[in-house]
């Protein structure tokens, strides 16, 4: 039971946060955290990397919604780099796949963003 | 190793955890490994996780809750079920405060949406008792006797 | 994330398992997890999983064992505490089997040595009811109040 | 919780049984049934690497002690690779450290072995 969070720049005024682990309700506080302190220093543009999450649930879809209301309203978008085929059905079945931008690679989701 | 479950057996575990966060993950282990005696696929099994974490978190986020989460999962040759109910709660006011949150908006809240799309069938019961969730996921193309 | 247990919280996990050897890792790991609520090293939580795991071993493996077994584990400031006692027995001749067959060459033997060296405090008591073993392990340097 | 079990051939009549996961009440009899059947093929020189083998418990040790029982019946041995500090301990308070070769390497295990 574990996150780790890593939060790095990418060209173009866009932050990348790498998730790696489960997001819960124990940990997702953690990842809520990072994700408001990159918009509270004025950071609405914002690529998600799941590809090393194994897990998460509705507290974990609760922080990436929060965020994305957060940067929306600063015109700012986040895309999700999203693999693991469990992890995409969550966003299926909840309909979320229509709110976020998903894509295979960071790269793709990067491109997409701006 | 995947074995199908031998009618002979007990195929029961009950687990009482702390109703915090920190605890959740040992809830969807061992629904996972109980899951894992029916012969349920890897993502069935995820599933399972899912759903057993939701209930657990729902108890967890709302207020007036009990101490402990008893979980019990039992596996059949065909199906899994699962009860989640708080227990330890504290009787009085906090009681009825519980009672009234425990609203339709919690019920039609994301988490329990997922519970009920991942499981085959979703009871739950509400009293100033507690709460008391039972699911029951089937093996694919399975029924039930 | 190795916190420090906070003395406001209860930190009491139950865990009731059928007694076979498909679920002692199970056992196994729900003790890690509440070991982890103590600050104890890597090291000492694969200590604490094989205690536990030596524990319920000793009960499958004995003729006559119930059908469950119940492992307690319990977190303290400084020190984890737990319990694995089998449950669900049957009456009559079986318990006398039992009792006779739970003799100190079983006692002597290489899992509970493992228990004894791997844990700071054991005791065990054995009725017709089941046997009851309880073990603590201390965080290096503490001392009990 | 599992464990798997591979056998293989190696140069000079000695056969390497390699063991990954967990070996407990439940995966043991697994172990048992494999360093058997070698030995009721005739197989008497054995190196069991345990490098993958996150786990150990009595009833592992019992098989591992059982195996050698058997083989030096017929003037045969067991050497062990095993470099998993956690591992080794078990060998190490057991007092088992004396009675099987215990090497870090399994180059090392095959040359003691003959
Ligand atoms: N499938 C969905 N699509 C779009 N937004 C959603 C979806 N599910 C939930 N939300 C939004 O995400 C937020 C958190 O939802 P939820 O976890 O249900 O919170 P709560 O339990 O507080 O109502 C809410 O603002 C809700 O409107
Ligand atoms: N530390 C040791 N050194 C050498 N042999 C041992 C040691 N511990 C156990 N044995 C041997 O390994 C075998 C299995 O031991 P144990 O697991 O205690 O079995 P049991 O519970 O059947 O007595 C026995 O034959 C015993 O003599």
């Amino acid at each position: 039971m574990d996150i780790k969070v890593n939060v790095r720049e990418a060209p173009g005024d866009c932050y990348v946060v790498d998730l790696s682990g489960e997001i819960d309700v124990y940990t997702s506080p953690k990842v809520k955290d990072a994700i408001g302190e990159l918009i509270d220093r004025g950071v609405y543009f914002l690529v998600i990397n799941l590809e090393k999450v194994r897990y998460i649930d509705s507290t974990g879809l609760g922080v990436l919604i929060g965020g994305l209301k957060r940067v929306r309203e600063h015109g700012g978008s986040v895309n999700l780099v999203c693999t693991n085929p469990q992890i995409k059905k969550i966003f299926d079945i909840t309909g979320l796949v229509k709110i976020f931008g998903i894509f295979e690679s960071e790269d793709a989701a990067m491109k997409a963003l701006v | 190793m995947n074995p199908a479950v031998e009618h002979s057996h007990t195929e029961l575990v009950e687990l009482r955890i702390p109703s915090r966060p920190e605890w959740v993950a040992l809830a969807r282990l061992a629904a996972a490994t109980v899951a894992n005696r029916v012969r349920f696929s890897i993502e069935e099994i995820e599933d399972v996780k899912l759903a057993v974490a939701e209930a657990c978190t729902a108890v967890i986020q709302h207020d007036g809750h009990g101490e402990f989460i008893d979980v019990t999962c039992e596996a059949l040759s065909d199906l899994l079920r699962i009860r989640v109910r708080d227990s330890g709660r504290q009787g009085g006011a906090r009681a009825q405060a519980q009672n009234m949150n425990f609203d339709e908006a919690r019920i039609a809240g994301l988490g329990v949406f997922l519970i009920r799309t991942l499981m085959d069938e979703v009871s739950y019961d509400v009293s100033p008792q507690g709460t008391d969730l039972q699911m029951v996921k089937r093996l694919t193309g399975a029924t039930d006797h």
